[in-house]
């Protein structure tokens, strides 16, 4: 069974068809980069995928349970977490917080008015883990709000971590960042892969990126699936190198 | 850096936590002694309290939970006559007049923001103005029961009794102040205890970002309403003193302008610290004490306190002092 | 019986008039500027007083014309000096503003023209009622309402036929496009809101020749503007027309039958409509969030 | 809003400099223990703001222009007057809670309040409470001295009772029994059209009317509701601006050749702000600037004019007997012990300087209400003088229209 299905997902806003038709299946384990030119819809299905709004048509799986009129909320229960091409997070409060808010709604504790001894002593290990995962240890007490955009990044990926997801949806991780911060995501995206085993779904601008990391890439242009293969598939196909890789930056 | 050096790090900020509490239970537990001195009375420091109370409630949604409720006098006068009328009516026990109050405030709050929740921003504030409004005119038209315009008038607050204990609250002025505080003590402890939690820090995820918050799995909804329903019972809480206070219940009491002034009473405290709105309380109801005295042209010296404190103090009183105080 | 709830209903229109100035301004200013104008009917009260000040040396009709465009004038010095710079801040200070303005408003009115009420002498030709029958409809009546007809038909194809209209329609549905197709926003903004202040300034001439000018006189519209914006839909301009009609129709016959509850109908009308239809009788799905 | 009066300064300076002197005042509120005497301090509350403001305003002078001819005289009890003015902005809570901060923070030794009933009524509940002498200038309704009076609380204007029986049977005898009213749902309406009704049915008479909100600005649906039921007299009971936006649609509607119009009080400061045609009709006036002949009233009509420029009116009246018989009932008692005053005042006969009208003017033991003449007559556009725009057809005993202090269901108790 596949970690996620998406089965001739289909959105329109009035005339306009952003995403068209388009099916897509990840595997357990497996890290799938998305890409294609700006204006290829490639956030909109991220949203679709993610319950941002529901789709026109189509459906969307995961683990063969059909999520398709499932809120946000409700898809988060369910092991799904993401991030946002703009980074998300809670800039006043300090990167311990917010990763540590993560953590305790991923516990199921967003209702509690109160935690126990133990509880809370499980929630500190864990912010803590995941800090140390993210090597955001150094910045624990800073506020976020006020680390470099590549920290922030960081931040809000260990905020999805800390909600310990069976899919992790990252928009364009590397968005914005130097050369240096580039490196350093990259690296931490290997590691969660490699060593943590997360199923990963990224859209990536970054072709050096896409094609160090991705096991698999699905190329979407003008709404519409174009391509879907190996990285050595997609490099090699005349239609992903007339559409995109030709006339990429 | 080890695990040590986080505790350190976030240990620092919280050490002197307990400097800003002790200094205002301090001033409010010898308000008493001193008040005469500076040319206060009882019955404003006890009106202090209340404004303070419901402006902290207020703020529980405003500050904590990033949601601006213009409506708040609503429940606040809803409180006021759920123990005006208890007392009137029901029984002459001061603390189910205070309970009735609360749970007066607080249901409705918690029906209507079923109702409210989902709006967002500008609209919020403006359909809880609304919403509040109908309760101005239900007590305004409502004469038999009411007392419409003339407010509510006939009840008194009674001594307290516990077994053979009696504080008489009714006649003693200070016995009174110091039972406004207890109760305020309660509502201020609850809040606090609430806003430490995994579900306060939920609220201020929400404050903080909503997409963030919904992507999480918050149920922002969800959560913006529990947080009004929560406000609106300890504004009410409020309002069940303040009917104590005068013994006396009017229909100004749940008026939209009403809720003008508890925004800005938050607003001018800091609406981002605990107890900014207990400050902003306590220098609006000071101000508006002495300058109503002082001028025809009352309104005006409010309304420049408005705009000055938005164009000039955005941050409130606290939040100079804190942003003062942090390097 | 029916000739009274008849006699009502055409009453409630006229009254809805009133209303549906006020909301349209209000909607216009939040539709765009994200801004709840508190002070809105401080605005109407000023513009009856300029029209006091003004009659007796360009008359009734001058001051109709001249009175309107000077509050929009002091509507537009304020939002420049004062309300634009809290556009980007939280909603709460815009709402804090406005809110302060209010009362510095009509405190000046007080303090500059008493607080007695003031008459506003309209014409002769236009106090008497146009027949024994229809006695309710003053000759000043059906003038109000024609000027307020005339009023929302020029601002609609203002806001359809004009650059300027086109922009602000524009602007309120999708701000961030509009700026950055590159069209000053600012000036946008400052523009729109005075256009809302217009609105109000003529309604407070009309109300001024109807019941008189005192300090407060603007008080008693604004809470039926704003549901008249909340009824209709927000964002909706034709949906805060129908709003402040029906709010003003269901206010006079409320008075036939339970005159103290008058003013409690139109929020009862609310709370059914946000119950019914949380987006208003023509709301737009985009519009609330 | 203090304008504290200081002694021995004139009249005109004070007027004008009282805000100034109440500001530095308030910075230091012992300036005038330096002149070895500390004054007694009066609080009146009344709504500076609001609809009824004008009302208020002449409230107000009437009791400025008392305390300061009385610190001219000599003060009470050897002691000056300080007068403390506060808005209760036509709010009851607001009114409640002036009152509360004049006794707790300023001490008090008297409170005066208010031109609106409820507020007054209200207060009476704070005043009684805290034991403050209270009179009560120009709130109206019956229960303040009737069912709810208080040992502490007197009255100087009239009961609503008192005022519409003493016009019931005239505006029966000259229009008819048919009635409609328009009366503000507040506590003076309230009382006021239930002591209409109580007259009219007696005299076999029919009504209908509407209670409206007492600050209603639109009166039309109400106007043609009153012209569909066709009656003799419209009584328009409402009170200040209101009743002013009343008229002008009442004879922009061109009513007045249907029905009379006719109520309880219609004010000179009212009358002057309405049109001329609407300048009509038949009221009882309270009391009226032009007395011929009676002595005193020239003098206080001119005191008046003098500083505020204004005619006298009733409410001028109302708050200049106000100031005066607190001073009265504190010399009779030489005390300023509520106790001691109220019962001095008990049965207390006007002085002419101060009751300003023919007559015998006194506070009735049973209930504290001030028994004067009451005077009905017809509003018309001014004669000569612009105030003259009421000519008085009768004085009545106050005492004879106001029912008996059993029928209004004053029972006094003093506390033990």
């Amino acid at each position: 069974m596949n970690m996620l299905e998406v089965r001739n997902a289909t959105k329109t806003f009035g005339s306009l068809v952003a995403v068209n038709g388009v099916s897509l299946s990840v595997a357990a384990g497996e890290l799938r980069a998305i890409i294609g030119p700006n204006g290829a819809g490639k956030t909109t299905f991220f949203n679709l995928i993610t319950g941002f709004f529901p789709p026109t048509s189509g459906a969307i799986l995961v683990e063969g349970q059909d999520i398709t009129r499932l809120s946000a909320q409700e898809r988060v229960k369910l092991g799904m977490a993401r991030t946002f091409q703009i980074t998300e997070i809670f800039p006043e409060l300090t990167v311990h917080e917010n990763v540590r808010i993560a953590v305790e709604v991923g516990s199921g504790f967003a209702l509690r008015p109160w935690i126990g001894r133990d509880a809370a002593a499980t929630v500190r290990r864990a912010t803590e883990e995941t800090l140390g995962l993210c090597g955001l240890e150094s910045k624990a007490g800073r506020s976020v709000g006020e680390l470099s955009h590549g920290d922030q990044r960081a931040a809000e990926i260990a905020m999805a971590l800390a909600l310990k997801p069976r899919l992790l949806l990252l928009d364009e991780p590397t968005a914005g960042m130097g050369e240096q911060e580039t490196y350093q995501i990259a690296g931490l995206i290997r590691r969660l892969h490699k060593q943590s085993n997360y199923t990963i779904v990224l859209i990536e601008h970054d072709m050096r990126v896409v094609f160090n990391l991705a096991d698999r890439i699905t190329v979407l242009d003008q709404g519409a699936l174009l391509a879907d293969g190996t990285p050595q598939q997609i490099s090699e196909n005349p239609a992903v190198q007339a559409a995109y890789l030709g006339t990429a930056e | 850096m080890s695990t040590t050096t986080i505790e350190t790090v976030l240990k620092a900020p919280t050490e002197r936590r307990w400097l800003p509490a002790a200094i205002v239970w301090v001033v409010l537990l010898s308000a008493p002694l001193w008040l005469p001195l500076v040319g206060g009375y009882t019955a404003l420091a006890s009106h202090v309290l209340v404004m303070g109370l419901v402006a902290m409630a207020l703020n529980f949604l405003l500050g904590f939970t990033g949601v601006m409720s213009f409506g708040h006098a609503a429940y606040f006068g809803l409180g006021v006559y759920g123990a005006g009328l208890t007392l009137r009516y029901i029984s002459n026990s001061t603390l189910l007049a205070l309970l009735f109050g609360i749970l007066l405030g607080g249901l409705v709050g918690t029906v209507l923001g079923a109702l409210i929740a989902r709006r967002r921003g500008v609209y919020f504030a403006m359909v809880t103005i609304a919403f509040g409004q109908i309760f101005y005119y239900i007590a305004y038209s409502w004469n038999s029961f009411t007392g419409g315009y003339d407010g509510l008038r006939g009840f008194s607050r009674q001594p307290l009794h516990f077994g053979p204990l009696v504080i008489d609250i009714q006649n003693n002025g200070t016995l009174f102040y110091y039972f406004v505080l207890a109760v305020f003590a309660i509502c201020i402890g609850l809040m606090a205890f609430l806003l430490a939690s995994p579900f306060g820090r939920t609220l201020i995820a929400v404050r903080e970002n909503q997409r963030r918050a919904r992507f999480l799995g918050i149920a922002v909804d969800r959560h913006i309403w529990l947080s009004f329903s929560i406000s609106c019972y300890f504004a009410a809480a409020a309002g069940a003193l303040y009917a104590l206070l005068n013994n006396f219940a009017d229909p100004m009491s749940l008026h939209y302008s009403l809720s003008g002034e508890i925004v800005i009473m938050a607003v001018m405290g800091g609406m981002r610290s605990f107890w900014g709105p207990l400050v902003g309380a306590a220098v609006f109801v000071i101000l508006q004490d002495y300058i109503s005295s002082m001028t025809e042209n009352w309104m005006s010296c409010i309304g420049l306190l408005f705009v000055l404190v938005v164009m000039f103090f955005p941050r409130g009183l606290l939040g100079v002092l804190q942003r003062r105080g942090s390097p | 019986m029916l000739q009274l709830v008849l006699f009502n209903v055409t009453n409630g229109l006229i009254i809805g008039a009133f209303y549906v100035l006020m909301a349209l301004g209000v909607a216009m200013i939040l539709n765009l500027s994200n801004v709840i104008n508190f002070a809105h009917g401080n605005f109407l009260a000023l513009g009856g007083y300029f029209a006091f000040v003004l009659t007796p040396y360009i008359g009734f009709w001058g001051a109709l014309v001249v009175a309107p465009p000077l509050v929009a004038v002091i509507g537009y010095l304020i939002e420049r000096v004062m309300i634009r710079r809290v556009y980007s801040r939280d909603p709460v200070y815009s709402l804090l503003l406005t809110f302060g303005l209010a009362f510095i408003l009509q405190d000046a009115c007080r303090y500059i023209w008493g607080t007695t009420g003031l008459p506003l002498t309209v014409p002769a030709s236009l106090s008497q009622g146009i027949s024994s029958e229809l006695f309710f409809i003053t000759g000043y009546r059906l003038f109000m309402m024609a000027i307020v007809a005339i009023a929302v038909i020029g601002l609609f194809a203002f806001l359809r036929y004009t650059r300027m209209g086109v922009r602000i329609r524009a602007g309120t549905l999708d701000l961030d496009t509009v700026a950055a197709l590159g069209i000053n926003v600012r000036l946008l903004r400052s523009f729109n809101f005075a256009v809302g202040i217009y609105l109000a300034g003529l309604a407070g001439v009309l109300a001024g020749g109807q019941i008189g000018l005192n300090p407060n006189m603007g008080d008693d519209l604004l809470m039926p503007a704003f549901i008249a914006v909340i009824v209709g839909g927000v964002g909706s301009l034709t949906g805060t027309l129908l709003g402040g009609l029906l709010i003003g129709v269901a206010s006079a016959l409320t008075t036939v039958f339970f005159p103290s509850a008058q003013e409690a109908v139109i929020y009862v009308i609310m709370a059914v409509v946000v119950l019914i239809r949380p987006r208003g009788l023509m709301g737009e799905e985009g519009m609330l969030t | 809003m203090a304008y504290r009066i200081l002694p021995a300064i004139g009249r005109r300076t004070l007027i004008k400099g009282g805000a100034a002197l109440g500001a530095l005042q308030v910075a230091s509120p012992y300036i005038i223990s330096a002149r070895g005497e500390v004054p007694i301090k009066l609080g009146f509350i009344d709504p500076i703001t609001g609809v009824l403001s004008a009302l208020a305003a002449s409230e107000v002078e009437g009791a400025k222009l008392a305390v300061a001819n009385i610190n001219a005289s000599g003060g009470v009890l050897g002691r000056q007057l300080e007068l403390l003015v506060e808005d209760s902005a036509n709010d009851v809570g607001t009114g409640v809670q002036k009152a509360r901060k004049l006794i707790d923070r300023d001490k008090v030794d008297g409170i005066f309040a208010d031109v609106n009933s409820a507020i007054a009524y209200a207060i009476a509940g704070v005043t009684s409470e805290k034991g403050v002498f209270h009179i009560v200038p120009g709130g109206h309704t019956d229960p303040i001295t009737g069912k709810d009076c208080k040992w502490n609380v007197f009255r100087i204007c009239n009961t609503t009772t008192m005022d519409s029986a003493a016009i019931s049977a005239t505006l029966v005898k000259k229009f008819g029994k048919r009635w409609f009213f328009i009366t503000p749902d507040y506590a003076y309406g309230q009382t006021l059209q239930e002591g209409f009704v109580k007259q009219l049915t007696a005299m076999g008479g029919t009504y209908e009317g509407d209670k409206l909100p007492i600050n209603t600005v639109d009166f039309s649906a109400t106007l043609i509701k009153a012209k569909a039921y066709k009656p003799d007299v419209l009584l328009n009971n409402m009170g200040g601006l209101a009743q002013i936006n009343c008229m002008k649609q009442f004879t922009q509607f061109g009513m007045q050749k249907d029905m009379a119009l006719g109520g309880a009080l219609f004010e000179l400061e009212s009358i002057t702000s309405v049109p001329p045609e609407a300048q009509t009709g038949w009221w009882t006036m309270e009391w009226w600037w032009n007395q011929p002949g009676v002595p005193h009233v020239a003098e206080f009509v001119a005191g008046i004019k003098k500083a505020t420029n204004k005619p006298a009116s009733a409410r001028h009246w109302f708050g200049y007997v106000g100031v005066h018989s607190f001073k009265l009932a504190a010399e009779a008692a030489k005390s300023l012990e509520g106790i001691k005053m109220a019962r001095a005042l008990e049965g207390l006969v006007l002085p002419p300087e101060v009751a300003l009208q023919p007559g015998k003017v006194f506070f009735r033991t049973g209930d504290h209400q001030l028994m004067p003449s009451i005077f009905t007559g017809e509003a018309h556009p001014p004669k000569g003088d612009p105030a003259n725009v009421f000519t008085i057809a009768e004085a009545i005993a106050g005492e004879t229209a106001g029912g008996t202090v059993a029928e209004n269901g004053c029972k006094m108790t003093y506390p033990a």
